[in-house]
């Protein structure tokens, strides 16, 4: 493999870091935020220091420097999303802001012309979920139900952590307005089968919304090959920095789609009484984006690709492997989700008996890691129908991503293992 | 960091072997309270007799999930309150309060807090200090109600 | 004076870079968007580099040092800005989104329990802006209205550019349910009677919320004192990074205040069916928040109250006497907006005449202006509403802050001397 | 920057002079177009003889506020369409937009642009190539709407 872990650990300032009494940091939380390398470090800073201004508005020359390393990005993540249009790509501060955008967009078309008429919801339509979204992808569907009387449904999931695909036919239907959904979720890891959702969803008319916050950094993702009509993901699980999200809407779609935020440059012309608004993207970033988090993003999108998604995901598999093994010899611990590396990702959320029947609860087994340097995450992951699903309240879970390596995840085990003596029966 | 910091054997006795768990009637309040980062829950039940500050505490009966802080920390917790007037109580819970607090920095009064004096070395962490005062704010919001003053919860 | 404007241009890196063939950078563009010290930046690089990982989530050593950093920044605004409870701080995207919040929830309060009842609004209602407002100030309240039925009404804008008050009982009247003003115009300058209007609104019962973007960066503000409801400010002009806002809000209120975005941390539990929300500030803040923007915010805080916004506010009357003493000096130059210093920021919006009755397009005048390396803004400053008023589609707008000098001034006025010469008839 | 490279004298001459402005009868189509950032605008008319890409173009007239580069543009554009096939001028606007996104790397050719090969120095400019098409979007879209095409905008 010309992957070379150790080369790419280096890029990682804070990989040389200890914590805790002198441990080296062992981070297996990616999943959660990523860490980020010296290239979108640097890109940021090179930002502040020589091309910071505000961006459109200005006729200098650092506003023409801005500007393009705004609009740069947005066309460095169009293509690297597979959609030749850039004006499809939409700014937001993170993922959970361009699900909200569609949700309230959409129940801002009750009271928009005639155009927006596609996005309509109200009492007897449904707006179809799943149980294992993040709350980001549920409680804006729950927010916009309760603004249009529209009624929420969802798909369920499997005791090995799939999509119930069985009533499918009865949860998408004609009243089906919109079917939002994850590509990867964040507890299980399970990769759900998006295009086939979608061809369902498009032959009742349903729009298709999907969370790729976890699916973006780990595996090419082809927008247009999925066929979804929005897409959106989140710079700082991806290498980039925090305050930057993406939202990519079809153009067709984005062309009809009211907006949400107001004020700035989103507008074509405003009078007191009322305003037109500019077409897409800018109908959608109100106020000043985040610049510096763009030229970040825009660096976090050549590192990744230039290490190459294929690579980090092969590299993936191999630790998940690893990984899923080494967990399946510790007596009392239970993985939710796959038990396979297929179609599955490299977040690995498990709970974990003392030996006495008795669960460790996730704040202590985390609590234990930490002392020993390694950084994982406890509780409900935002995602608490899921855990409730699974009769539980919390799990502890580990995130893998490109940087990691086998002895991180040996290092885990260990610990697991000491949690156990420590808090269990033995 | 040595676990043992924050994991003092009095605190993992208390998880092992709970004390007053499991709800008890008769109660004059119930409240139900959720840590919302990590899901963790706690049912509590205060028992008064009499009233205003003067009241006295006659049992104090919980169920949690959590983990073996929030556990341990409502274990000590009935401890401390049962036989103890609102009054004393409250000023028990504000030091409890004070000390989850400081950091680290405080030098716990051991003839107030008893076997809570343990938790000095949680307060060191922050994600955990909810943790271990979860079952004291339910306490409160509890107390409060039991004495009709509506929601004492200070969130 | 102690304020040593030299020693202050050290800390800004950008400050020594040239522009165009090779001309210093003369930077007048401070009212769309400051430049960066050292210190800002280096916070966000050790952020990065030292303490990344999410907030609030995480069990683990990086957790807690980047929830510090956080919610650090958190209590270093609170101080900054006058109030003593922390928890009245919501961080935003930018100061567009805080604005959007306050008119989102008071939507959603429509179809929110009765504790929501102060919120709604609806046909009947009346919604009171000014003239003078930055579309960010105007597009939300628009939009709340087209939701509700609500109607919007406004202050006018004297010849001179100060807030006409001449109608203000007849503007505030019972039906007034929420009344919106910025504390300083970013295209006059002229800074508003807050306090004054905010009595009015709040004897018939009204809330205030105020636009802080152009007055939180050049002089002490302090919330309680000025009595209003909600108060929002932006970090990149206040020497800050992008992606990053704040909306205060009186606790009171925003206990009862329904949420805005969905998602993440807001939640206090969610069931597929519904959630219930955390107390504030979290229920605002859905998603992964500008963590590091906020650790670079607070640097920012530390840096404008390490000067002194005294001093700096002092030494911006200076460079502004002396700004329009030599502006009154060119013929055909007309000041839009208060003339004396007096209740008068440091932005200086103008048109120009050449010479033969023609106005010079501002896009002109600043084109001829960079030539020269001196950085000015051309257009309606996102104030199409308040350039109509006068007559006029654009301006050109100079403005100041800490880091700008005398010298720097003469080279704007020399500058708009030659674009006369380039331009005009002579 | 030499001021000379965005503002030369051609631009200059039609911006101190414009040619066909003012709003003109008889028209088949008003279009009326605004550049967002800065409230510049444009009102332009067309006038066709004859349908489709074969039809002549017998006038554009246009009223417009905004820079020397806007107004500018719109002296030359409608110089170099009257008179034309709707398809010759189309060719024209294509090879003006290219020109105007070339960020200078572009050799205009001046058989075709005529007086619009002084707008070579605006591409470099990028904030100020919006000004430069302004016109000529205009123009454009009420060329498809004379033609009965509806919108032909494609902002
Ligand atoms: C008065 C005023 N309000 C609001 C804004 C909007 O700020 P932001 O773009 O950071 O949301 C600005 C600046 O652009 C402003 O000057
Ligand atoms: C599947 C999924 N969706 C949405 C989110 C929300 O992302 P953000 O917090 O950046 O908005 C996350 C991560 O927290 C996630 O894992």
């Amino acid at each position: 493999m010309s992957f070379d872990v150790d080369r790419i650990r280096k890029d990682f300032p804070i990989l040389a870091r200890t914590v805790r009494e002198d441990r080296p940091l062992i981070y297996l939380d990616s999943a959660n935020t990523s860490q980020k390398p010296q290239q979108v470090i640097d890109a940021i800073d090179d930002y502040y220091s020589r091309h910071n201004a505000n961006i459109h508005r200005a006729t200098h020359q650092l506003g023409e420097e801005a500007t393009e390393a705004y609009e740069g990005a947005r066309i460095k993540v169009a293509g690297f999303i597979g959609t030749r249009d850039e004006s499809e790509v939409i700014f937001t501060k993170n993922i959970s802001e361009g699900l909200n955008l569609v949700a309230y967009a959409m129940g801002n078309a009750a009271t928009s012309g005639p155009e927006a008429e596609r996005f309509r919801v109200g009492p007897g339509d449904e707006i179809v979920i799943t149980e294992m979204e993040h709350h980001s992808n549920i409680v804006p569907w729950q927010l916009l139900a309760q603004r249009t009387g529209a009624t929420l449904r969802w798909f369920g999931v499997t005791d090995d952590g799939r999509l119930d695909l069985d009533r499918i036919d009865e949860l998408i239907t004609e009243r089906t307005k919109v079917v939002a959904l994850a590509h990867q979720s964040n507890v299980l890891g399970t990769i759900n089968p998006v295009r086939e959702v979608a061809a369902k969803a498009h032959a009742v008319g349903a729009l298709v919304v999907v969370d790729g916050a976890q699916a973006v950094p780990h595996m090419p993702v082809d927008v247009q090959d999925l066929g979804v009509d929005f897409y959106g993901f989140t710079a700082h699980k991806l290498c980039g920095p925090t305050g930057i999200g993406v939202l990519w809407g079809r153009r067709e779609l984005l062309e009809i789609l009211p907006p949400f935020l107001g004020g700035g440059e989103m507008i074509e012309t405003v009078w007191m009484e009322r305003s037109t608004y500019a077409p897409p993207p800018h109908r959608f970033e109100a106020g000043t984006m985040p610049i510096a988090e763009a030229a970040g993003l825009a660096a976090a999108v050549d590192y990744v690709t230039g290490v190459g998604l294929d690579a980090v995901r092969a590299h993936e598999r191999d630790l998940l492997g690893h990984a899923l093994e080494a967990m399946a010899e510790v007596p009392g611990l239970r993985v939710l989700g796959p038990l396979e590396t297929a179609n599955r990702g490299t977040a690995i959320s498990f709970t974990l008996d003392g030996g006495d029947g008795r669960e460790i609860h996730p704040h202590d087994v985390s609590q234990v890691l930490d002392a020993d340097g390694v950084a994982v995450r406890a509780g409900h992951h935002c995602a608490r129908p899921l855990h409730r699903r699974f009769g539980i309240n919390a799990s502890t879970r580990a995130s893998l991503y490109l940087y990691n390596t086998r002895d991180e995840i040996d290092a885990l085990v260990d610990g697991i293992r000491q949690a156990q003596k420590f808090f269990g029966a033995a | 960091m040595q676990l043992q910091s924050m994991y003092q054997e009095i605190i993992l006795d208390h998880y092992r072997n709970p004390h007053h768990k499991g709800l008890r009637e008769p109660y004059d309040a119930e409240v139900h309270h959720v840590n919302p980062t990590c899901g963790d829950e706690v049912t509590l039940r205060v028992r008064l007799d009499g009233a205003d500050d003067g009241a006295r505490i006659t049992d104090v009966s919980y169920d949690a999930m959590g983990c073996s802080i929030s556990q341990a920390s409502a274990s000590v917790l009935t401890d401390l309150m049962i036989g103890k007037t609102v009054k004393e109580a409250m000023a028990i819970s504000e030091e409890f309060r004070s000390l989850m607090q400081s950091r680290g920095e405080l030098q716990p009064d051991e003839e107030v807090l008893e076997d809570a004096v343990a938790f000095a070395g949680v307060s060191k962490y922050p994600a955990r200090i909810k943790c271990a005062l979860l079952s004291w704010m339910a306490w409160k919001d509890a107390t409060a109600r039991a004495l009709g003053h509506g929601d004492g919860d200070e969130r």
